[in-house]
């Protein structure tokens, strides 16, 4: 096998790992556990792709950069999100979010 | 050093399968969390080995130095009030959901596995390492769309957290 | 046979190998000499002799403590997690042996010529944070998981001016190498960045101070508040590694501080490294000197003066130096 | 066992009556601050219920160094309570000796030799000028400054080394006896109080140099702990945490006792009533319990330093009595109740120390831990008198 | 700018701190180091009590055994133990063990002792762990038979070794108090 098909083997592992836990997660800090496993299996494929094919190397780099960057925001807005949701409910778990307005 | 390459890509494919399987099979979030530091870890390792070394660093310094940090205080922050601090809650039908799982995890990533297995492009020889500075002048020149556009989605997300976190103060 | 000998030698992983045996036994010794010399330096502050029963003026004194250290039986509290409580401490330790890599003790005496040193120790120093908050947690103890909240803000508040300092003598030189930046300020002592960039000197060593958790700055261990913070639950060796990592990271931060700004391994009549490490010494000097001076902050007040302080400085020190390197060259 | 058995005997008794949560969302911390924490000075445990790092509700709980000394003035004779006094408030030891020893004399109605009054005022005043040196290092310790306290205790060396020369003891003295004190001062102690004095003048810029004029300890002290000269009196506080909120009141000047109307010194108060303020005026107070031992040393007359024939089989009239004098930390009153007999049949202490310790439940709320820390530190107590 | 202008000032007091621990650094210790060096000033120490010897025969204490001292200590530490000899001594009555000069309400109802008695005191002990030093015991003496040691450095490894036989010790001085002054640092 050649390493541009490792690298995206071990890419869509994360992706599959990722997507399990989204689903069977129940709480919000879970799922975003989750969804980090995928970004970063998305970063990989990126790279990987970026560096083995004739593609552009800068754009595969900074495109994970950029999806980084994105995670960080992601994470802080979850975060006060988790805290709001435990304020209200007294839990983070998912199912217990289901009313639209508190 | 061929072996070599390969020695330490296995290495980090078991950091990423170890530290994947506890992302989203342990129960304690910090362990899980623990899991996804892992991951990052291997995924670090990875770009380590194809030479890119400013995004192993990037992804060290981001995801674990911020993110799973802050990830650590969401845990640490919704302690459950009967002390089972960062557990999971227990499944009514987990059997269901863990199958349900299972299915929605393997099935996207299998049909792409089939992909890139057939219709893998040639892999051409690693690349020489990308200075610092090209990714610079991309960054401000060709791409500084996108470089504006996430400094203004991570100040959005600032200020988001910051009147969340004010309103909670506010209802305290 | 010598020819092969001399090729593994050069071989780079085994440079590597080499190097990390070298920090590691560096790290050793270096723990037992600053725990002698803050025992010392507090003596004499306060006018004591400090250690001196154990080996002639006390000189064998840490090595009695880390023998007691090692010997005491390991506890982890009732109720804790155990995989994290033991995982803390080391999570806590092994980065710093990979923070030591890119320092540049003199022109050839470098464990691994990186071009982004800086960026690899701003990375993995990151993760002492990681362990004080496993540790917090980890010891189902409150004082400890108050300890380990507050290191997270701590930590991730002054990392930004941190950043933001270090920033700014990149933007000067234009490398993130330690090396090429010590050997921008090797034409004498004006030449030294302490000189040129004054500002990004005070804001660095300030937040270097926090992200250390030396005095004041102590909050996650706040012996007076929360008892030892982070570290409460920790007895014999999980206590004895935090600490070595205490004193690594103080070193680790002070080396960088000498490599941005201090001039590196310049420095007349001796050879470079003992230029180097004297340094180091001295700001570790001063980093003791500190903890045995001042009360410590409150934690607000900790938090206002990264953010009303040292980040506007940190920010219009970085525009300063950007629009300089841009218009002067 | 059943689980509310269970319950019942795992939990606390003293957590139990703390009561519900004040909000149902469990986002509050019950922190058990002692009995064997660094910042309580001894064994005093606070229970704190924490909301991140504020606090709710702080609730001190006492009992842990009861050594019932009132119960045991009842078995004692009234010579053999004496050296239960200097263990009361260790720190102050012979302000209780004073307290204890003038409700005595005030009960027999028993004349002190004039020059036993000025050693009184002497010894007294520098016990609390050692006292408030030791409250000082160890304020300074709470507040994470390492230093001080050793500084401290240089200066509190040499004050223990003079009284060692009269009373024989370095901390819990039993010196004062009826009628007098029990020996006589030296040359070499009034040579020794004389230089000590002018050494000690210029030791507190010094003090003020390292510490007082911090940043950071301003910081940690102004605006911390407001206390009104209302809830100041509305629990009955005394000295130095009385006088930091602009109360002129000092048991010295308002009751005046022994030869203290004869001397001249002022009584410092502070303005606000923050932490700061208590600092200020302990360290004030340091400078003007100087003035008062040069002017004794000055006036000190010649004579007997004890009423002679004084029998140790001591039997004080029926009656009772109450005699107040200002220590360290506050008013420090003795009330004796005589039946006649060997033995006082009943014996009060009124610590100053419970008093202002019960400030703090209510100065604490709503601070952050470390206020807590800093406030509990400027009431400067000292736990077994609170629990006496 | 009044804000720059405190702020300055008190970066200016942390500098002043610093230079006062900085001067302290480099004044010689205030300690004194024990084993190699001892204070000086224990002339009015008060160590555990000592039985004066009397001014003729440096092994017959002074003491005439009224039990005044013991009756006055606060924490009942002191314990003498005499035995009578002469016409009229017989075991067991307490009435012999007192001196007849001397009553106190412990022995008023006791009927007064023969005159022509001898008595011989066999132990003057002291338990030390009990005793706080007081004074009361030295100052009741009528005849200054009791005085403070200057031992500071009484030490033990169990409760008993605090349990003096101050009769013993004034017979056979074990730790002489050391000739006052410092000794030079070894």
């Amino acid at each position: 096998m050649s390493p541009l098909v490792l690298f995206h083997l071990a890419a869509l592992l994360l992706l599959a790992f990722g997507l399990y836990g989204l689903t069977s997660r129940r709480s919000l800090v879970g799922m975003l556990i989750s969804v980090e496993l995928m970004l970063n299996g998305a970063g990989l494929a990126l790279v990987a792709s970026a560096r083995l094919t004739p593609a552009s190397d800068e754009l595969g780099q900074l495109g994970t950069l950029l999806v980084m960057g994105l995670a960080a925001a992601e994470a802080t807005l979850v975060l006060a999100m988790v805290l709001v949701a435990a304020k209200r409910w007294g839990s983070s778990a998912s199912d217990r979010l289901s009313m639209l307005k508190g | 050093m061929e072996q070599l390459a390969y020695a330490a890509y296995g290495f980090y494919l078991v950091l990423i399968l170890a530290g994947g399987w506890a992302a989203v099979r342990c129960r304690d979030l910090v362990r899980a969390l623990l899991g996804l530091i892992m991951t990052l870890f291997g995924v670090a390792g990875m770009y380590f080995l194809m030479a890119a070394p400013f995004m192993a660093l990037m992804q060290i310094l981001i995801y674990v130095g911020a993110v799973s940090v802050l990830i650590f205080f969401a845990v640490m922050l919704t302690r459950a009030p009967g002390g089972d601090a960062g557990q999971e809650d227990e499944e009514r039908r987990p059997a269901r959901r863990a199958v349900l799982a299972l299915l929605s995890g393997v099935l996207p990533a299998a049909i792409l596995a089939a992909v890139v297995l057939t219709q893998s492009p040639q892999a051409l020889a690693l690349k020489p390492e990308l200075p610092l500075a090209r990714l610079g002048q991309m960054l401000t020149g060709p791409y500084v769309l996108a470089f504006e556009l996430i400094s203004v989605v991570l100040l959005a997300a600032m200020a988001g957290a910051v009147v969340l976190g004010f309103e909670r103060r506010k209802g305290a | 046979m010598m020819a092969e000998l001399t090729a593994l030698l050069t071989h780079p992983l085994a440079q590597m190998v080499l190097a990390l045996a070298a920090i590691l036994a560096f790290l050793g010794v270096n723990g037992l000499v600053l725990l002698y010399a803050e025992r010392k330096v507090a003596g004499f502050i306060q006018r004591r002799p400090g250690p001196y029963e154990v080996g002639p003026h006390g000189l064998l004194q840490p090595f009695a403590d880390a023998g007691k250290l090692m010997s005491k039986q390991l506890v982890a509290p009732m109720g804790a997690d155990r995989l994290l409580f033991w995982l803390a401490p080391l999570v806590s330790l092994a980065p710093v042996v990979v923070c030591f890599l890119p320092i540049p003790f003199s022109p050839l005496l470098t464990g691994m010529d990186v071009n982004l040193g800086l960026l690899l120790i701003l990375a993995f120093s990151g993760l002492n944070t990681l362990a004080l908050c496993l540790a917090g947690w980890g010891s189902n103890s409150k004082y400890s998981l108050l300890g380990a909240a507050r290191a997270v803000a701590q930590s991730v508040a002054y990392e930004i001016p941190l950043l933001l300092a270090v920033l700014a003598v990149a933007f000067q030189v234009g490398s993130l190498d330690l090396s090429a930046i010590a050997a921008t300020q090797a034409k004498g002592l004006l030449s030294w960045n302490v000189f040129v960039q004054p500002l990004a000197f005070a804001v660095f060593f300030i937040s270097a101070v926090a992200e250390t958790n030396r005095a004041p700055f102590d909050l996650p261990e706040a012996e007076s508040e929360l008892t030892a913070g982070f570290h409460t639950e920790y007895s014999g060796m999980g206590f004895g590694i935090f600490f070595l990592a205490e004193y690594s990271y103080m070193v680790v931060v002070c080396a960088v501080a000498t490599a941005l700004f201090l001039g590196g391994w310049d420095g007349p009549l001796v050879p470079g490294p003992w230029w180097f490490l004297g340094k180091v010494f001295a700001l570790v000097f001063a980093l003791m000197w500190f903890r045995w001076t001042f009360p410590r902050v409150r934690f607000d007040q900790l938090l206002n003066v990264c953010w009303k302080w040292l980040i506007p400085l940190g920010l219009a020190n970085l525009v300063a130096t950007a629009l300089l390197v841009k218009w002067v060259g | 066992m059943s689980q509310d058995a269970n319950a019942r005997l795992t939990g606390d008794f003293y957590t139990a009556p703390f009561g519900p949560r004040i909000e149902e969302e469990g986002d509050t911390l019950i922190l058990n601050m002692g009995p064997q924490h660094p910042a309580t000075h001894g064994v005093l445990r606070v229970i704190v219920e924490l909301d991140g790092e504020y606090i709710r509700r702080a609730e001190p709980v006492l009992g842990y160094i009861h050594r019932m000394h009132e119960k045991m003035g009842e078995v004692k004779s009234w010579v053999q309570y004496l050296p239960n006094m200097g263990r009361v408030d260790y720190l102050h030891a012979l302000a209780w000796n004073w307290a204890y020893v003038g409700a005595v004399e005030k009960l027999m109605g028993l004349a002190v030799p004039p020059r036993a009054e000025y050693i009184r005022v002497i010894t007294c005043e520098l016990n609390r000028i050692n006292s408030h040196l030791l409250w000082w290092g160890a304020y300074l310790l709470d507040l994470g400054a390492f230093t001080p306290i050793v500084y401290a205790f240089a200066d509190r060396e040499r004050i223990m080394d003079l009284l060692q020369m009269v009373t024989g003891s370095r901390l819990t003295y039993c010196y004062y006896r009826f009628g007098g004190v029990s020996a006589d001062l030296g040359d070499e102690f009034i040579r020794g109080t004389h230089e000590f004095v002018a050494d000690f003048r210029k030791r507190l810029p010094m003090y003020r140099g390292l510490v007082t004029d911090n940043m950071i300890l301003r910081g940690r002290c102004e605006e911390i702990g407001v206390l009104s000269p209302e809830t100041a009196r509305r629990y009955g506080a005394t000295g130095p945490v009385l006088r930091g909120s602009g109360v002129a009141y000092d048991v010295r000047r308002a009751e005046p006792y022994s030869v203290y109307d004869r001397l001249d010194f002022t009584v410092p108060t502070g303005r606000n009533g923050d932490a700061m303020d208590r600092y200020e005026v302990r360290m004030e107070e340091m400078n003007q319990c100087l003035r008062i031992i040069e002017q004794a040393l000055e006036a000190l007359p010649d004579g007997a330093h004890i009423a002679p024939d004084l029998s140790e089989r001591l039997l004080p009239p029926k009656g009772e009595v109450y005699f107040a004098v200002e220590g360290a930390r506050g008013k420090i009153g003795v009330y004796l109740l005589s039946d006649g007999g060997p033995t006082p049949y009943r014996v009060k202490l009124r610590a100053p120390g419970f008093s202002n310790l019960s400030l703090f439940a209510e100065l604490a709320q709503g601070t952050l831990l470390a206020d807590a820390v800093s406030i509990l530190g400027s009431l400067d107590l000292v736990i077994p008198e609170i629990d006496r | 700018m009044k804000r720059l202008f405190k702020t300055l000032q008190g970066l200016w007091s942390l500098a002043v701190g610093l230079k006062i621990t900085g001067v302290e650094l480099f004044k010689p210790w205030l300690t004194v180091h024990y084993p190699r060096q001892e204070v000086d000033n224990l002339a009015t120490f008060r160590g555990h009590i000592e039985l004066v010897p009397a001014a003729d025969d440096p092994q017959t204490p002074r003491c005439i055994m009224c039990w005044k001292c013991v009756e006055i200590c606060p924490s009942r530490c002191i314990s003498l133990r005499l035995h009578a000899v002469g016409e009229g001594a017989e075991a067991g009555d307490p009435g012999l063990l007192l001196a007849p000069e001397l009553k106190s309400p412990y022995s008023a109802h006791l009927p007064p002792p023969p005159d022509k008695i001898e008595r011989v005191l066999d132990s003057y002990r002291l338990n030390y762990s009990l005793c706080s030093l007081c004074g009361l015991c030295v100052q009741s003496c009528p005849v200054e038979a009791i005085r403070f040691s200057r031992n500071a450095y009484l030490v033990g490894t169990t409760r008993q070794d605090f349990d003096l036989d101050l009769l013993a010790r004034l017979r056979n001085p074990v730790d002489a108090p050391r000739p006052p002054g410092p000794r030079p640092p070894t």
